[in-house]
């Protein structure tokens, strides 16, 4: 079998719509993955033992499903791509995981975290950069056991956007709180608000009426910038107060709320606060300064989304070194051979043998200080830093 | 015959690709009533806002005051002192004061409440419901409005498109009445009419056939011609 | 008059906009064959009166009765098929049908019973016979007009509600849509005709009522009403003209 | 008569160039797509076209129909024809308790229609109805996925939506609907039955949407109710079906073919300037084609299937 | 909770009358659909944004700043568009169709040249500390959004019925024939309505960034619902009627997500519908005849 003179990678993004503030940021971190692995001559393809240039062929779905299906489809069918990512959130994901099945094309799927995706009798999809939505909320429950333990936090209000990634954790963190009731935790208030929401005022209020100790609020990068906005335009505080985006997307977080808003607010401790030691790849450190070397004009952040999408880069990359061909059950072999094996900056990668989800890069707690400054403060193991709590 | 005031010659117009107008051209002179006769779909409303430039004629000329105003715009037109009463007449969706206002938007503000004053004494009926909306009178009352509203501008030849259509007969008389009133105050007018009523208040008549002007002269002299007058004045 | 000779009753109508009575208690009937005239000044609730009977609006009070069943409150394409049907003050064609397809649609839908209409004849005994494949939009006001006129004939109406129908018609032109009514009637349609030429209303009507503000003032002949002081004070002024 | 030949001769050469078309070509998604937006256009066009009104939130019907199919696969245990029937029968009930909104004209219609079809999927997207719809967290209908048999059923929809049109444009009844859309005060004195006659059109056209909503659920089998109730298949079918013109059968075939074709060509061509090209090619051709395509031969007299 | 509810929802449903105000004037006026209205909002926002960020604007200079551009901006676009438009057999609906791309048009060219992410601008801008009013605490620039909206609303109504051109616009919301046949320059009027249409939904804009806590340039469509909702719960052509919209739409948003959360935004929707069905004419307006 004489090598292929390129290896085509398939990926649509959403280039515009309600999608596009969460899709740009890995489309162009793969696309720095790509660029730099050209630069260098390609990436080494185990079968035939020698280096093969990439060409990414990336199409804008315009945040649009029907859009994004055809999309997949033509990438699959017309464009006979080798490797194929999808586009980011579980709504883009979820057309093109059938089409892909049908079609028998393994799906790398970014940060589609949606449960439904991941079946026993589908080899077809793998998650690479997020573990699945149940799997997230893992240690900010455990710390939310411990803190009523050893604190006093007892009273949960919990807040989340109805969708699929946001409700999908809160469920989680509702049965935690419900199995750990001899810990005394209580959920005192729990409510879904859509996800258009943009004000939080009276919410905020309503939550406070209810007297909590610690208030998980859930939602997307629009939801916690007006949420934390409100909040510190309201004057009230919680003594313990959980978000997603403070620490998923700080740097945009920070622009917009700034750091004295977000003091003391716990949130997930993403790659770009931990310095994990990748076994393969950039570090953190390294690849802020590539993004911002790349794309110097702020008009797309560094943040989460942008690791996730280099990340997926990296994983393509090892796989494409360790498979024995590139059929795509190969392909998928190879990646579950990785498992465990493999260390990112966004954290160690393991994927579940029999479903393709991400079981790796789970998130630990961290909270932020002064500054815009961030501690890991959960599990202990990776904790740098130790919670404190807010008078009520 | 008085100076003229208005004179529109050789006027050509149409609808799409459809002629109407063939060459039709009439002139009012100052402070002269001049009634439009012609039977239906003869092409009177068209001519009326080829003249009002509402449409554009496709070749002719007008003029007003000794000025061409041939590619000049409607609201040029009004400026310069015509005002046109359409089938319409009002704003159905405004009160009745605010039909008048808006009749006389060029009107300075004290004219305008004189003049107003004026009008309201000559139709009592809008006098008592000046705040209801025109689009809830009756067709007749509709009408009133309508002609109110044209005199507010207070123009010097104000053009009618069959004023007393839907009309009673006590409010023809009073609408001939009335535009008799303003007329003694040097107004001029051009009413498309098929009410031979007008002719009283007309000095002279011009029929329209087919997008053609026929007769042109006195009513006395339209009552000399036979044919015309059976055309015009009917058997009974 | 025995009650099951009269065609159509109407007793005591009311209709009110807002707080205002455009209708306000009018009551009369019509036999088969006769021409009422609805006369009175603008506003005084001619169309109104059309509007209700022929169930545009509903009534606040009082009741109609067309050959004996009471029809207050029945959708005026039941009223179409019943026998009742009606022309507009301002016409309302289907402006983009032709006008043959504009006759065609109400003999189809509204036909009230008896021999199908001859719809070339009808649209030729109304002069719309040239036109007969334009689109209606192409017509001038009157034929719109008696484009009206033409659909609710296709119908084969047996009482007929004429609103203005003359207004805007030149003296000619009115003599020969006078006769048209004429035979109708004489055919045996009963018919409501509003209309302010007092010429035409005295070749075509059999009798008047004469509205004001809502009310009757006066019912007869046309003779006896433009002797009638109030009939003159609000409606003819001074001369009966027309 | 031969007008009616036309008229079918056209609705049969496009249904059987769909059929076979998955055989030249093999993006079957992207020609499944056209066919869910001819059948979507056409769709529209009976309600639009004919009576006027323009269902602006017309993706609520395919919604609808989406939702009915998953559901009756998810609680009912039906096959994907059972589930269709299902999900056709959720639009038309949707349609007939919006009959109200024929009360409202022009763009109050069509605001309205948009807010009801919101509201739909606010109600199919909130968790409260987890249980029943799975709220926010989206269907997988991975078992009845097929896509060559859902295929198969999208083109025998669209099969029935031209068949609809040619009937409306040549029969009795869709003269009576023109009436209605010129002027239904007359059109009711001419005994035509207003309101029966724009029911009817409008659950005929609630129908197909719902019938294409079920075979899109089918098709796709993962979905999100933004996925089903995106705004953009009101959009899209409002714009194809107005681009060809409206009333015609072949105003809403040429609107979808040309526009989605060259919406798929720049898609793939210029992905970075997608939106801009795809936005301002609309306005132009509203701004230079305002009634449409097919007006440029109707202006001239000649009559267009 | 209730009074806090009913406050906020007062204060935030100012704001969104002055989202809606403009639409309003521009349907009123033209009969078309400015499906673009969120986008031109948006891009007030943007605006806003940069004058902010690179020179350090008051967002009050910024909302005086885009007042002018934006009426400026609006007469070229309602030359190019407008008049074409409404020669169209049935243009309030193709209106939608244009708009929608237009819409597109705007969020396409602010997505290259912006980016997407986030946008917004500090809090403090507009005073610290939350203000209390009836022992409530709102957020001061809520406060500030709200008044400056109070006086965009009156200056539309003092525009539209104490001056000339105001009365004139309203003829024109009439009937445009008849204003055509009264000697109203119809063209002059609409494009200043267009004008002041679009630069309402700019100087809403400017205030996007507090009282949505963000933008990006995706947020148009969201608007549009919102601002529809609004205009047609009060009644099209009275800015008086928007001002009831906006507040009822307000405090219906706030009492819905005091009580039922998760089903707050089902409720613009049903509002809307609820009007339409109930009094088509909104809640202000006055029926005329139809025959
Ligand atoms: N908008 C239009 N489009 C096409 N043709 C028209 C239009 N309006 C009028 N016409 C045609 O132009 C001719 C003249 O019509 P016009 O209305 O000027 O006549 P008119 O003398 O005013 O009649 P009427 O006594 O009915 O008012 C008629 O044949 C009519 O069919
Ligand atoms: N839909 C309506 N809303 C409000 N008022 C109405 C409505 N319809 C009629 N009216 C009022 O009812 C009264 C009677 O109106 P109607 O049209 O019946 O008069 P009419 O006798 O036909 O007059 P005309 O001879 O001028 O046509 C008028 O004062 C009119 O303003
Ligand atoms: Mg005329
Ligand atoms: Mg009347």
């Amino acid at each position: 079998q004489t090598a292929p003179a390129e290896i085509r990678i398939g990926h649509p993004y959403a280039g515009s719509g309600p999608y596009a503030s969460i899709s740009m940021p890995v489309y162009l971190g793969l696309k720095l993955w790509v660029d730099r692995t050209n630069e260098a001559g390609g990436a080494f393809v185990k079968p035939f033992n020698k280096k093969i240039p990439l060409k990414l062929i990336a199409y804008d779905d315009q945040s649009s499903t029907a859009t994004a299906a055809t999309l997949v489809n033509q990438l699959i069918t017309q464009d006979h791509v080798d490797m194929l990512v999808s586009d980011s959130g579980s709504v883009l994901t979820s057309v093109a995981v059938p089409i892909a099945r049908d079609h028998k094309q393994l799906l790398f799927n970014p940060t589609g975290t949606g449960a439904a995706f991941f079946t026993k009798d589908n080899p077809y999809v793998v998650l690479l950069a997020d573990p699945a939505s149940t799997v997230w909320p893992k240690y900010i429950s455990e710390l939310l056991g411990n803190s009523a333990k050893t604190a006093g936090i007892k009273r949960v209000a919990l807040l989340y956007a109805t969708n699929d990634f946001t409700g999908t954790q809160a469920s989680t963190i509702r049965n935690y709180i419900k199995a750990h009731a001899d810990t005394g935790l209580e959920l005192v208030y729990d409510q879904g608000v859509p996800t258009a929401t943009s004000n939080y005022t009276v919410l905020i209020n309503n939550v406070a009426a209810t007297n909590p100790d610690a208030v998980v609020a859930l939602g997307y990068v629009g939801n916690d910038i007006a949420f934390l906005r409100n909040l510190q335009d309201s004057g009230q505080k919680f003594p313990f107060l959980f978000m997603i985006y403070p620490g998923v997307e700080k740097e945009e977080l920070l622009k917009n709320v700034g750091a004295t808003g977000m003091e003391g607010v716990f949130t997930y401790a993403m790659s770009t606060e931990i310095e994990y030691k990748p076994n393969f790849g950039m570090t953190a450190a390294e690849y802020k300064k590539a993004w911002h070397d790349t794309y110097p004009d702020g008009k797309y952040e560094f943040g989460f989304n942008a690791i996730a999408g280099y990340t997926v880069g990296l994983v393509l990359e090892r796989t494409l070194a360790t498979t024995e061909s590139l059929d795509q059950l190969a392909l998928r072999a190879a990646v579950q051979g990785l498992s465990g094996k493999l260390t990112t900056l966004d954290g160690p990668f393991e994927v579940d043998a029999e479903t393709g989800a991400q079981l790796g890069e789970i998130t630990p707690v961290g909270q932020l200080r002064a500054g815009g400054k961030m501690e890991a403060v959960w599990p202990l193991d990776l904790a740098n830093g130790k919670p404190t709590f807010g008078k009520k | 015959m008085a100076d003229s005031l208005f004179s529109a010659a050789g006027i050509e117009a149409g609808y799409g690709r459809v002629q109407v107008l063939w060459g039709a051209g009439l002139d009012v002179g100052v402070g002269e009533s001049v009634v439009l006769l012609g039977p239906n779909g003869a092409g009177k409303t068209t001519l009326l806002k080829v003249l009002i430039g509402l449409m554009p004629a496709w070749s002719g000329t007008l003029s007003f005051a000794g000025k061409p105003i041939t590619g000049l715009r409607t609201d040029k037109r009004v400026r310069l002192g015509l005002s046109y009463m359409s089938e319409l007449g009002v704003f159905p969706g405004l009160s009745i004061e605010e039909n008048l206002h808006i009749g006389g938007q060029f009107v300075s503000k004290a004219t305008l409440r004189v003049r107003m004053d004026e009008l309201y004494s000559a139709f009592p009926d809008l006098a008592a419901r000046k705040s209801a909306l025109a689009g809830s009178l009756s067709g007749g009352q509709r009408k009133m409005c309508g002609i109110a509203k044209a005199l507010a501008a207070g123009p010097r030849l104000l053009i009618m498109d069959e004023p007393s259509a839907g009309l009673s007969p006590l409010f023809v008389f009073q609408v001939i009445e009335i535009l008799g009133r303003f007329r003694s105050t040097g107004l001029s007018l051009l009413i498309a009419e098929q009410n031979v009523a007008f002719l009283d208040l007309a000095d002279r008549v011009f029929t329209l056939e087919n997008g053609r002007i026929g007769f042109e002269g006195t009513v006395a002299a339209l009552h000399q011609d036979d044919a015309l007058h059976r055309a015009y004045f009917g058997l009974g | 008059m025995s009650p099951d000779a009269k065609l159509l009753h109407v007793e005591k109508l009311e209709k009110r906009f807002g707080g205002f009575r455009a209708l306000d208690g009018v009551s009369f009937d019509l036999l088969p064959g006769e021409v009422l005239g609805l006369v009175g000044p603008n506003g005084s609730g001619k169309t109104t009166c059309i509007n209700v009977i022929s169930g545009l609006y509903g009534g606040d009070g009082g009741q109609v009765v067309f050959e004996g069943a009471r029809i207050d409150g029945t959708a005026m394409h039941k009223l179409a098929r019943l026998g009742i049907n009606r022309t507009f003050q301002s016409p309302k064609p289907f402006l983009s049908l032709t006008v043959r397809e504009n006759v065609e649609i109400s003999a189809r839908y509204g036909h009230a019973g008896g021999a199908a209409i001859d719809l070339d004849g009808l649209l030729a005994s109304l002069e719309l016979d040239a036109h007969a494949h334009r689109a209606a939009e192409d017509l001038n006001s009157a034929q719109q007009k008696t484009l009206d006129l033409a659909r609710a004939l296709a119908t084969a109406p047996r009482l007929l509600l004429v609103d203005e129908l003359a207004a805007g018609l030149n003296p000619a032109e009115l003599d020969r849509m006078a006769i048209r009514l004429r035979t109708l009637a004489d055919r045996g349609m009963a018919m409501l005709v509003v209309e302010h030429l007092m010429g035409f209303i005295d070749k075509v009507t059999d009798r008047v009522v004469v509205l004001n503000a809502g009310r009757e003032i006066f019912g007869g002949t046309l003779a006896q009403a433009t002797q009638d002081p109030d009939v003159i004070r609000v409606f003819l002024g001074g001369s009966h003209g027309g | 008569m031969h007008r009616v030949f036309n008229d079918l001769g056209l609705a049969v050469l496009v249904v059987v160039a769909m059929a076979v078309a998955p055989s030249i070509y093999s993006n079957q998604l992207l020609l499944f797509n056209f066919v869910m937006f001819l059948s979507l256009a056409q769709g529209l066009n009976v309600i639009y076209g004919f009576t006027g009104y323009l269902p602006f939130g017309y993706v609520g019907f395919f919604g609808a129909g989406a939702y009915g199919f998953a559901l009756a696969v998810m609680h009912l245990g039906f096959g994907p024809p059972g589930a269709m029937a299902v999900g056709a029968a959720a639009a038309v009930v949707l349609a007939l308790i919006l009959t109200p909104l024929f009360r409202l004209s022009g763009a109050y219609f069509a605001i309205a229609n948009l807010a009801a079809a919101q509201a739909v999927y606010e109600v199919v997207a909130n968790p409260a109805l987890e249980d029943v719809t799975k709220g926010p967290y989206g269907v997988s209908l991975s078992g009845v996925f097929a896509p060559n048999a859902s295929y198969a059923a999208a083109v025998a929809i669209l099969a029935f939506t031209l068949l609809l049109v040619v009937w409306l444009r040549n029969s009795q009844f869709g003269l009576s609907l023109r009436a209605i859309k010129e002027d239904p005060i007359s059109a009711a004195m001419a005994g035509v039955s207003v309101v029966r006659g724009r029911t009817i059109a409008w659950l005929l056209s609630a129908l197909i949407a719902g019938l294409v909503g079920g075979s899109f659920a089918w098709e796709v089998s993962v979905f999100y109710p933004e996925t089903a109730f995106s705004p953009q298949f009101s959009i899209f079918a409002v714009v194809f079906a107005l681009f060809g013109g409206t009333a015609t059968l072949t105003g809403p075939l040429l609107g979808v073919f040309i526009l989605y074709g060259v919406y798929n060509w720049i898609g793939i061509s210029v992905p970075q300037y997608f939106q801009l090209i795809y936005g301002t090619l609309i306005v132009a051709l509203v701004l230079f084609l305002p009634n449409g395509l097919v007006s440029l031969l109707t202006r001239r007299g000649i009559r267009v299937p | 909770m209730l009074i806090g509810a009913l406050l906020s929802g007062l204060v935030f449903g100012l704001y969104f009358t002055l989202v809606g105000l403009g639409l309003n004037l521009v349907f009123g006026v033209m009969r078309i659909v400015n499906l673009a209205h969120g986008d031109f909002l948006m891009l007030g926002a943007f605006a806003a944004y940069w004058m902010f960020a690179l020179f350090g604007l008051h967002p009050l200079y910024a909302a005086l700043a885009v007042l002018v551009v934006f009426v400026v901006l609006g007469l070229p676009i309602y030359y190019l568009i407008v008049p074409r438009l409404q020669m169209a057999r049935d243009a309030e609906m193709l209106s939608i169709i244009l708009f929608f791309g237009l819409s597109q048009m705007i969020e396409a060219v602010t997505s290259i040249a912006f980016g997407t992410t986030e946008r917004s601008i500090p809090g403090r801008v507009l005073g610290t500390g939350p203000v209390t009013i009836l022992g409530q605490r709102l957020p001061s620039a809520w406060v500030f959004g709200a008044a400056v909206s109070a006086i965009a609303v009156a200056c539309v109504y003092l525009y539209l019925y104490r001056t000339r051109l105001g009365s004139l616009t309203r003829a024109v919301m009439v009937s445009r024939d008849e204003a055509l046949a009264t000697g109203i320059d119809v063209h002059r009027v609409s494009a200043l309505a267009f004008g002041i249409g679009i630069a309402l939904a700019g100087i809403a804009g400017v205030f996007a960034p507090f009282m949505l806590g963000s933008v990006t340039p995706a947020l148009g469509p969201e608007i549009n619902v919102a601002a529809f909702a609004v205009i047609v719960v009060g009644t099209l052509g009275n800015p008086l009627g928007t001002v009831l919209g906006g507040i009822i739409y307000g405090v219906g948003l706030m009492l819905m997500q005091t009580y039922f959360s998760s089903w707050a935004n089902i409720l613009p929707n049903l509002l809307l519908i609820a009007v339409l069905l109930f009094r088509p004419e909104g809640l202000l307006g006055r029926a005329t005849r139809r025959a």
